[in-house]
Protein backbone atom coordinates (compact mmCIF):
# COMPACT_ATOMS: atom_id res chain seq x y z
CA UNK A 1 0.00 0.00 0.00
CA UNK A 2 1.89 2.83 -1.37
CA UNK A 3 0.14 6.15 -0.82
CA UNK A 4 3.50 8.90 -1.01
CA UNK A 5 1.09 11.73 -0.84
CA UNK A 6 -0.59 11.15 2.69
CA UNK A 7 2.46 9.68 4.18
CA UNK A 8 3.95 12.86 4.01
CA UNK A 9 2.18 13.98 6.57
CA UNK A 10 2.29 10.95 8.63
CA UNK A 11 5.43 10.88 10.72
CA UNK A 12 6.70 8.00 12.88
CA UNK A 13 9.58 7.77 15.53
CA UNK A 14 11.00 5.33 17.84
CA UNK A 15 13.54 7.07 20.09
CA UNK A 16 15.63 6.85 23.47
CA UNK A 17 15.22 10.58 23.61
CA UNK A 18 12.83 13.05 25.33
CA UNK A 19 10.86 14.74 22.51
CA UNK A 20 9.47 18.50 23.29
CA UNK A 21 5.60 18.29 22.55
CA UNK A 22 5.37 22.14 21.48
CA UNK A 23 7.80 21.54 18.83
CA UNK A 24 6.02 17.63 17.59
CA UNK A 25 2.46 20.10 17.61
CA UNK A 26 4.42 23.31 15.82
CA UNK A 27 5.55 20.41 12.76
CA UNK A 28 1.60 19.01 12.90
CA UNK A 29 -0.15 22.58 12.32
CA UNK A 30 -1.17 23.99 8.71
CA UNK A 31 -3.32 26.91 7.52
CA UNK A 32 -6.18 24.24 7.26
CA UNK A 33 -5.72 23.08 11.24
CA UNK A 34 -8.35 24.50 13.41
CA UNK A 35 -7.81 21.72 15.55
CA UNK A 36 -4.86 19.56 17.37
CA UNK A 37 -5.56 16.45 19.93
CA UNK A 38 -2.42 15.36 21.63
CA UNK A 39 -2.13 12.21 24.10
CA UNK A 40 1.23 11.79 25.91
CA UNK A 41 1.52 8.86 27.91
CA UNK A 42 4.01 8.86 31.07
CA UNK A 43 5.46 6.94 33.51
CA UNK A 44 3.45 6.56 36.14
CA UNK A 45 5.01 6.44 40.47
CA UNK A 46 2.58 3.44 41.33
CA UNK A 47 1.25 0.88 39.03
CA UNK A 48 -1.51 -1.75 40.29
CA UNK A 49 -0.28 -0.56 43.46
CA UNK A 50 3.56 -1.45 43.61
CA UNK A 51 6.04 1.42 43.89
CA UNK A 52 8.16 1.84 40.22
CA UNK A 53 11.63 3.31 40.40
CA UNK A 54 11.87 3.19 36.14
CA UNK A 55 10.07 1.65 33.49
CA UNK A 56 12.33 -0.23 30.34
CA UNK A 57 10.97 -0.62 26.93
CA UNK A 58 12.04 -3.36 24.15
CA UNK A 59 10.56 -3.26 21.12
CA UNK A 60 10.80 -5.23 17.50
CA UNK A 61 13.01 -2.65 15.35
CA UNK A 62 11.28 -2.28 11.99
CA UNK A 63 7.89 -4.05 12.81
CA UNK A 64 7.21 -1.11 15.37
CA UNK A 65 7.69 1.68 12.71
CA UNK A 66 5.48 -0.41 10.26
CA UNK A 67 2.90 -1.20 12.33
CA UNK A 68 2.73 2.46 13.69
CA UNK A 69 2.50 3.38 9.88
CA UNK A 70 -0.25 1.24 9.33
CA UNK A 71 -2.27 2.53 12.39
CA UNK A 72 -1.59 6.01 11.36
CA UNK A 73 -2.42 4.67 7.50
CA UNK A 74 -5.92 3.54 8.64
CA UNK A 75 -6.86 6.49 11.17
CA UNK A 76 -6.93 8.56 7.96
CA UNK A 77 -8.50 5.97 5.83
CA UNK A 78 -11.59 6.71 8.76
CA UNK A 79 -11.71 10.07 9.66
CA UNK A 80 -10.44 13.51 7.82
CA UNK A 81 -6.91 13.86 9.33
CA UNK A 82 -4.88 16.82 8.01
CA UNK A 83 -1.32 14.95 9.56
CA UNK A 84 -0.32 12.95 12.60
CA UNK A 85 2.75 11.92 14.31
CA UNK A 86 3.29 8.80 16.89
CA UNK A 87 7.30 9.89 19.14
CA UNK A 88 7.39 6.43 21.26
CA UNK A 89 10.46 6.26 23.51
CA UNK A 90 12.40 3.02 24.10
CA UNK A 91 15.40 2.23 26.83
CA UNK A 92 15.12 2.85 30.60
CA UNK A 93 12.97 5.64 31.37
CA UNK A 94 12.45 7.15 34.90
CA UNK A 95 9.71 7.54 36.76
CA UNK A 96 7.52 10.72 35.46
CA UNK A 97 8.95 10.78 31.91
CA UNK A 98 7.12 10.77 29.11
CA UNK A 99 6.29 7.25 27.12
CA UNK A 100 4.91 8.21 23.87
CA UNK A 101 3.30 11.24 22.33
CA UNK A 102 0.54 11.00 19.44
CA UNK A 103 -0.98 14.15 17.80
CA UNK A 104 -3.44 14.64 14.74
CA UNK A 105 -4.76 17.93 12.87
CA UNK A 106 -7.71 17.91 11.77
CA UNK A 107 -9.98 20.93 9.74
CA UNK A 108 -12.84 20.18 13.31
CA UNK A 109 -12.02 18.28 16.94
CA UNK A 110 -13.96 15.54 15.92
CA UNK A 111 -11.96 14.23 13.71
CA UNK A 112 -9.12 14.95 15.55
CA UNK A 113 -9.93 13.92 19.29
CA UNK A 114 -11.62 10.53 17.85
CA UNK A 115 -8.41 9.82 15.54
CA UNK A 116 -6.02 10.55 18.20
CA UNK A 117 -8.06 8.16 20.50
CA UNK A 118 -8.15 5.78 17.74
CA UNK A 119 -4.25 5.55 17.31
CA UNK A 120 -3.33 5.16 21.20
CA UNK A 121 -5.66 2.21 21.24
CA UNK A 122 -4.31 0.21 18.42
CA UNK A 123 -1.10 1.12 19.35
CA UNK A 124 -1.45 -0.29 23.08
CA UNK A 125 -2.97 -3.93 21.21
CA UNK A 126 -0.45 -3.96 18.13
CA UNK A 127 2.52 -2.38 18.12
CA UNK A 128 5.19 -4.41 19.33
CA UNK A 129 6.51 -2.53 22.52
CA UNK A 130 6.94 -4.38 26.03
CA UNK A 131 7.26 -3.09 29.34
CA UNK A 132 9.13 -4.14 32.15
CA UNK A 133 9.01 -2.10 35.63
CA UNK A 134 11.60 -2.08 38.08
CA UNK A 135 10.86 -1.13 41.64
CA UNK A 136 11.78 -1.67 45.19
CA UNK A 137 10.72 -5.52 45.21
CA UNK A 138 12.05 -6.11 42.26
CA UNK A 139 11.54 -6.14 37.90
CA UNK A 140 8.50 -7.72 36.07
CA UNK A 141 7.44 -7.86 32.39
CA UNK A 142 4.03 -5.74 32.43
CA UNK A 143 0.79 -8.24 31.48
CA UNK A 144 -1.22 -6.88 28.72
CA UNK A 145 -4.72 -5.59 30.00
CA UNK A 146 -8.13 -7.27 29.14
CA UNK A 147 -9.25 -3.37 29.12
CA UNK A 148 -6.92 -2.48 26.44
CA UNK A 149 -8.22 -5.32 23.70
CA UNK A 150 -11.54 -3.80 24.51
CA UNK A 151 -11.15 -0.74 23.91
CA UNK A 152 -9.56 -1.05 20.43
CA UNK A 153 -12.31 -3.66 19.59
CA UNK A 154 -14.95 -0.95 19.68
CA UNK A 155 -12.94 0.29 16.86
CA UNK A 156 -13.65 -2.71 14.42
CA UNK A 157 -15.96 -2.24 11.65
CA UNK A 158 -19.48 -4.72 11.11
CA UNK B 1 18.21 -19.75 6.02
CA UNK B 2 15.23 -18.89 8.53
CA UNK B 3 15.82 -15.86 11.06
CA UNK B 4 13.94 -16.53 14.10
CA UNK B 5 13.48 -13.56 16.83
CA UNK B 6 12.36 -13.09 20.34
CA UNK B 7 11.19 -10.57 22.07
CA UNK B 8 10.87 -9.64 26.13
CA UNK B 9 9.75 -12.32 28.71
CA UNK B 10 9.74 -14.82 25.67
CA UNK B 11 13.60 -13.94 24.99
CA UNK B 12 14.25 -13.83 28.66
CA UNK B 13 12.85 -17.10 29.61
CA UNK B 14 14.76 -18.63 25.82
CA UNK B 15 17.98 -16.70 27.16
CA UNK B 16 17.81 -16.33 23.33
CA UNK B 17 17.06 -13.14 21.00
CA UNK B 18 17.99 -14.33 17.21
CA UNK B 19 18.42 -17.77 15.96
CA UNK B 20 19.42 -17.89 12.45
CA UNK B 21 19.10 -21.28 11.10
CA UNK B 22 20.18 -22.91 7.99
CA UNK B 23 17.04 -23.90 5.51
CA UNK B 24 15.38 -26.79 6.25
CA UNK B 25 11.98 -28.10 4.73
CA UNK B 26 10.66 -28.70 8.39
CA UNK B 27 10.77 -24.97 8.38
CA UNK B 28 8.40 -24.71 5.72
CA UNK B 29 5.48 -23.92 8.01
CA UNK B 30 5.09 -21.62 10.67
CA UNK B 31 3.78 -24.57 13.06
CA UNK B 32 6.60 -26.46 11.17
CA UNK B 33 9.48 -24.40 12.40
CA UNK B 34 7.81 -23.86 15.90
CA UNK B 35 8.20 -27.77 16.59
CA UNK B 36 11.63 -27.99 15.65
CA UNK B 37 11.82 -25.72 18.66
CA UNK B 38 9.94 -26.89 20.66
CA UNK B 39 12.13 -30.11 20.66
CA UNK B 40 14.79 -28.38 21.58
CA UNK B 41 14.20 -29.75 25.08
CA UNK B 42 13.38 -27.09 28.26
CA UNK B 43 13.26 -23.91 28.25
CA UNK B 44 11.87 -24.34 24.46
CA UNK B 45 8.98 -26.49 24.73
CA UNK B 46 7.35 -25.37 27.78
CA UNK B 47 7.94 -21.45 26.35
CA UNK B 48 6.73 -22.14 23.41
CA UNK B 49 3.78 -23.34 24.21
CA UNK B 50 2.72 -20.82 26.62
CA UNK B 51 -1.17 -19.46 26.02
CA UNK B 52 -1.69 -15.83 23.89
CA UNK B 53 2.21 -16.42 22.51
CA UNK B 54 1.83 -14.03 19.56
CA UNK B 55 4.00 -15.23 16.14
CA UNK B 56 4.82 -12.71 13.29
CA UNK B 57 6.23 -13.51 10.09
CA UNK B 58 8.23 -10.97 8.07
CA UNK B 59 7.37 -8.56 10.81
CA UNK B 60 3.34 -9.20 10.08
CA UNK B 61 1.05 -10.62 12.76
CA UNK B 62 -0.42 -14.56 11.73
CA UNK B 63 -3.03 -15.84 13.76
CA UNK B 64 -3.00 -19.19 11.81
CA UNK B 65 -0.72 -21.22 9.95
CA UNK B 66 1.63 -19.71 7.64
CA UNK B 67 3.96 -21.25 4.56
CA UNK B 68 7.56 -20.06 5.21
CA UNK B 69 10.76 -19.42 2.80
CA UNK B 70 14.19 -19.78 3.01
CA UNK B 71 14.57 -16.19 4.36
CA UNK B 72 11.81 -15.27 6.18
CA UNK B 73 12.25 -13.57 9.59
CA UNK B 74 9.68 -15.07 12.66
CA UNK B 75 8.96 -13.69 16.04
CA UNK B 76 8.03 -15.22 18.85
CA UNK B 77 6.59 -13.09 21.52
CA UNK B 78 4.00 -12.14 24.34
CA UNK B 79 1.12 -9.81 24.06
CA UNK B 80 2.37 -6.37 23.51
CA UNK B 81 1.87 -3.51 26.73
CA UNK B 82 3.32 -0.12 24.97
CA UNK B 83 2.03 3.01 25.20
CA UNK C 1 -20.74 24.40 45.38
CA UNK C 2 -17.46 25.16 47.35
CA UNK C 3 -14.63 22.17 47.03
CA UNK C 4 -11.37 23.89 47.70
CA UNK C 5 -9.09 20.95 47.39
CA UNK C 6 -10.26 20.21 43.83
CA UNK C 7 -10.35 23.86 42.73
CA UNK C 8 -6.77 24.21 43.00
CA UNK C 9 -5.64 22.01 40.01
CA UNK C 10 -8.22 23.50 37.92
CA UNK C 11 -7.49 25.87 36.18
CA UNK C 12 -9.46 28.75 34.14
CA UNK C 13 -7.62 31.87 31.86
CA UNK C 14 -9.00 34.23 29.64
CA UNK C 15 -5.93 36.02 27.79
CA UNK C 16 -5.38 38.09 25.02
CA UNK C 17 -1.58 36.99 24.74
CA UNK C 18 -0.48 33.38 23.26
CA UNK C 19 0.03 30.40 25.02
CA UNK C 20 2.82 28.26 25.51
CA UNK C 21 1.20 24.33 25.44
CA UNK C 22 4.50 23.07 26.63
CA UNK C 23 4.35 25.19 29.46
CA UNK C 24 0.67 24.41 30.19
CA UNK C 25 1.16 20.64 29.86
CA UNK C 26 3.91 20.39 32.35
CA UNK C 27 2.09 22.77 34.58
CA UNK C 28 -0.66 19.59 34.58
CA UNK C 29 1.47 16.79 35.14
CA UNK C 30 2.15 14.79 38.13
CA UNK C 31 3.34 11.58 39.73
CA UNK C 32 0.10 9.93 39.51
CA UNK C 33 -0.81 10.79 35.75
CA UNK C 34 -0.44 8.36 33.71
CA UNK C 35 -1.81 10.24 30.66
CA UNK C 36 -2.33 14.44 29.32
CA UNK C 37 -4.91 14.68 26.67
CA UNK C 38 -4.40 18.14 25.01
CA UNK C 39 -6.92 20.09 22.36
CA UNK C 40 -5.98 23.43 20.49
CA UNK C 41 -8.20 25.26 18.54
CA UNK C 42 -6.69 27.54 15.50
CA UNK C 43 -7.87 30.29 13.46
CA UNK C 44 -8.41 28.75 10.23
CA UNK C 45 -7.72 30.52 6.78
CA UNK C 46 -10.84 29.24 5.47
CA UNK C 47 -14.70 29.11 6.89
CA UNK C 48 -17.94 27.62 5.34
CA UNK C 49 -15.48 28.65 1.58
CA UNK C 50 -14.76 32.27 3.00
CA UNK C 51 -11.00 33.33 3.29
CA UNK C 52 -10.39 34.50 6.82
CA UNK C 53 -7.60 37.74 7.44
CA UNK C 54 -8.69 37.63 11.39
CA UNK C 55 -11.07 36.56 14.11
CA UNK C 56 -11.94 38.61 16.56
CA UNK C 57 -13.30 37.45 20.07
CA UNK C 58 -15.30 38.52 22.45
CA UNK C 59 -16.57 37.17 25.76
CA UNK C 60 -18.28 38.33 29.30
CA UNK C 61 -15.77 39.09 31.74
CA UNK C 62 -16.66 36.67 34.87
CA UNK C 63 -19.55 35.05 33.65
CA UNK C 64 -16.91 33.09 31.15
CA UNK C 65 -14.71 32.15 33.83
CA UNK C 66 -17.36 30.58 36.53
CA UNK C 67 -18.72 28.86 33.36
CA UNK C 68 -15.41 27.68 32.03
CA UNK C 69 -14.85 26.37 36.09
CA UNK C 70 -18.30 24.61 36.13
CA UNK C 71 -17.96 22.73 33.23
CA UNK C 72 -14.19 21.83 34.54
CA UNK C 73 -16.32 20.80 37.95
CA UNK C 74 -18.90 18.37 36.09
CA UNK C 75 -16.33 17.12 34.30
CA UNK C 76 -14.08 15.90 37.72
CA UNK C 77 -17.62 14.64 39.02
CA UNK C 78 -17.80 12.20 36.03
CA UNK C 79 -14.38 11.07 35.51
CA UNK C 80 -11.43 10.43 37.22
CA UNK C 81 -9.53 13.60 36.44
CA UNK C 82 -6.27 14.46 38.35
CA UNK C 83 -5.95 18.32 36.86
CA UNK C 84 -7.67 20.37 33.55
CA UNK C 85 -6.62 23.54 32.46
CA UNK C 86 -8.35 26.05 30.26
CA UNK C 87 -7.07 29.02 28.05
CA UNK C 88 -8.90 30.93 26.03
CA UNK C 89 -7.60 33.95 24.50
CA UNK C 90 -9.56 37.31 23.26
CA UNK C 91 -9.80 39.96 20.61
CA UNK C 92 -8.16 40.27 17.59
CA UNK C 93 -5.85 36.93 16.04
CA UNK C 94 -4.65 35.97 13.41
CA UNK C 95 -5.06 33.08 10.63
CA UNK C 96 -3.12 30.08 12.07
CA UNK C 97 -3.09 31.36 15.65
CA UNK C 98 -4.15 29.58 18.72
CA UNK C 99 -7.34 30.43 20.21
CA UNK C 100 -8.52 27.94 23.12
CA UNK C 101 -6.60 24.83 24.81
CA UNK C 102 -7.77 22.78 27.23
CA UNK C 103 -5.58 19.86 29.08
CA UNK C 104 -6.75 17.78 30.98
CA UNK C 105 -4.25 14.82 33.08
CA UNK C 106 -5.42 11.47 34.91
CA UNK C 107 -4.26 8.20 35.48
CA UNK C 108 -5.42 6.22 32.29
CA UNK C 109 -5.96 7.65 29.40
CA UNK C 110 -10.09 6.88 28.84
CA UNK C 111 -10.43 9.74 31.13
CA UNK C 112 -8.25 11.90 29.94
CA UNK C 113 -10.11 11.42 26.10
CA UNK C 114 -13.45 11.74 27.37
CA UNK C 115 -13.02 14.47 30.02
CA UNK C 116 -10.79 16.51 27.34
CA UNK C 117 -13.45 15.73 24.54
CA UNK C 118 -16.77 16.88 27.39
CA UNK C 119 -14.64 20.29 28.34
CA UNK C 120 -14.72 21.26 24.46
CA UNK C 121 -18.32 20.32 23.86
CA UNK C 122 -19.29 22.10 26.53
CA UNK C 123 -17.18 24.91 26.32
CA UNK C 124 -18.19 25.30 22.34
CA UNK C 125 -21.64 25.55 23.57
CA UNK C 126 -22.08 27.12 26.71
CA UNK C 127 -18.95 29.49 27.78
CA UNK C 128 -20.09 33.09 26.61
CA UNK C 129 -17.85 34.26 23.66
CA UNK C 130 -18.57 35.35 20.41
CA UNK C 131 -16.04 35.03 17.36
CA UNK C 132 -16.36 38.08 14.37
CA UNK C 133 -14.85 36.49 10.99
CA UNK C 134 -12.91 39.64 8.94
CA UNK C 135 -12.34 38.64 5.91
CA UNK C 136 -11.99 40.52 2.24
CA UNK C 137 -15.29 40.38 1.58
CA UNK C 138 -16.25 42.26 4.86
CA UNK C 139 -17.09 41.23 8.65
CA UNK C 140 -19.52 39.04 10.10
CA UNK C 141 -20.64 37.19 13.56
CA UNK C 142 -20.42 33.67 13.42
CA UNK C 143 -23.78 31.76 13.56
CA UNK C 144 -23.91 28.84 16.68
CA UNK C 145 -23.56 25.07 14.78
CA UNK C 146 -26.11 22.77 15.05
CA UNK C 147 -23.11 20.38 15.15
CA UNK C 148 -22.16 21.56 18.09
CA UNK C 149 -25.51 21.87 20.03
CA UNK C 150 -26.39 17.59 19.00
CA UNK C 151 -22.45 17.20 20.37
CA UNK C 152 -23.32 18.32 23.81
CA UNK C 153 -26.22 16.48 23.34
CA UNK C 154 -24.24 13.55 24.07
CA UNK C 155 -22.93 13.96 27.19
CA UNK C 156 -26.70 14.57 28.60
CA UNK C 157 -27.14 12.11 32.04
CA UNK C 158 -30.61 10.31 31.44
CA UNK D 1 -30.14 50.16 39.92
CA UNK D 2 -30.71 47.53 37.52
CA UNK D 3 -27.48 47.00 34.88
CA UNK D 4 -28.38 45.44 31.81
CA UNK D 5 -25.20 43.85 29.05
CA UNK D 6 -25.57 43.00 25.51
CA UNK D 7 -23.08 41.65 23.83
CA UNK D 8 -21.80 40.49 20.36
CA UNK D 9 -24.20 40.75 17.66
CA UNK D 10 -27.04 42.42 19.56
CA UNK D 11 -24.61 44.91 21.26
CA UNK D 12 -23.81 46.31 17.49
CA UNK D 13 -27.42 46.27 16.95
CA UNK D 14 -28.50 48.08 19.46
CA UNK D 15 -24.89 49.79 19.76
CA UNK D 16 -25.26 49.53 22.76
CA UNK D 17 -23.14 47.81 25.89
CA UNK D 18 -24.43 48.47 29.01
CA UNK D 19 -27.70 50.18 30.24
CA UNK D 20 -28.24 51.21 33.94
CA UNK D 21 -30.99 51.32 34.85
CA UNK D 22 -32.96 53.58 38.25
CA UNK D 23 -34.88 50.46 39.60
CA UNK D 24 -38.47 50.31 39.06
CA UNK D 25 -41.25 48.24 39.99
CA UNK D 26 -41.75 46.63 36.23
CA UNK D 27 -38.16 45.51 36.22
CA UNK D 28 -39.58 43.15 39.07
CA UNK D 29 -39.50 40.06 36.11
CA UNK D 30 -36.93 39.32 33.73
CA UNK D 31 -40.03 39.15 30.96
CA UNK D 32 -40.82 42.57 32.67
CA UNK D 33 -36.96 44.36 31.94
CA UNK D 34 -37.25 43.04 28.51
CA UNK D 35 -41.02 44.52 27.85
CA UNK D 36 -39.58 47.73 28.38
CA UNK D 37 -36.53 47.19 26.79
CA UNK D 38 -38.30 46.22 23.60
CA UNK D 39 -40.50 49.68 23.74
CA UNK D 40 -37.74 51.67 23.82
CA UNK D 41 -38.90 51.69 19.78
CA UNK D 42 -36.65 50.19 17.09
CA UNK D 43 -34.09 48.64 17.04
CA UNK D 44 -34.83 47.71 20.78
CA UNK D 45 -38.08 45.69 19.67
CA UNK D 46 -36.51 43.85 16.71
CA UNK D 47 -33.28 42.61 18.41
CA UNK D 48 -35.17 41.62 21.30
CA UNK D 49 -37.57 39.78 19.80
CA UNK D 50 -34.97 37.71 18.04
CA UNK D 51 -35.09 34.08 17.80
CA UNK D 52 -32.42 32.17 20.08
CA UNK D 53 -31.65 35.19 22.30
CA UNK D 54 -29.46 33.95 25.33
CA UNK D 55 -30.42 35.56 28.61
CA UNK D 56 -28.60 35.75 31.74
CA UNK D 57 -29.26 36.87 35.31
CA UNK D 58 -26.36 37.21 37.87
CA UNK D 59 -24.35 35.99 35.28
CA UNK D 60 -26.30 32.38 34.86
CA UNK D 61 -28.57 31.32 31.71
CA UNK D 62 -32.15 31.67 32.84
CA UNK D 63 -34.55 29.82 29.80
CA UNK D 64 -37.91 30.93 31.46
CA UNK D 65 -39.17 33.69 33.07
CA UNK D 66 -37.04 35.10 36.20
CA UNK D 67 -38.07 37.10 39.69
CA UNK D 68 -35.45 40.76 39.32
CA UNK D 69 -34.32 42.33 42.24
CA UNK D 70 -32.29 46.27 42.42
CA UNK D 71 -28.45 45.56 42.13
CA UNK D 72 -29.12 41.93 39.64
CA UNK D 73 -27.03 42.12 36.30
CA UNK D 74 -28.92 40.67 33.26
CA UNK D 75 -27.29 40.29 29.82
CA UNK D 76 -29.25 39.48 26.39
CA UNK D 77 -26.86 37.86 23.65
CA UNK D 78 -27.01 35.68 20.69
CA UNK D 79 -26.03 31.82 21.07
CA UNK D 80 -22.10 31.56 22.02
CA UNK D 81 -19.79 30.54 19.37
CA UNK D 82 -16.29 30.53 21.01
CA UNK D 83 -13.71 27.56 21.51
Amino acid sequence: MVRPLVRDRFAVSIQTEPFVTEALQKALHEREAGAIVTFTGYVRACNDGAAITALELEHYPGMTENSLRAILDEAAQRWSVLAATVVHRVGLLAVGEPVVWVGVSSAHRGDAFTACEYVMDYLKTEAPFWKKEHGDTGSRWLEARASDSERARRWQLP
Amino acid sequence: MIRVRFFARVREQLDCELLELPWEPRYGTLDGLQAALEQRGEPWGDVLRQPNLIRAVNQAVVSTNAILQAGDEVAFYPPVTGG
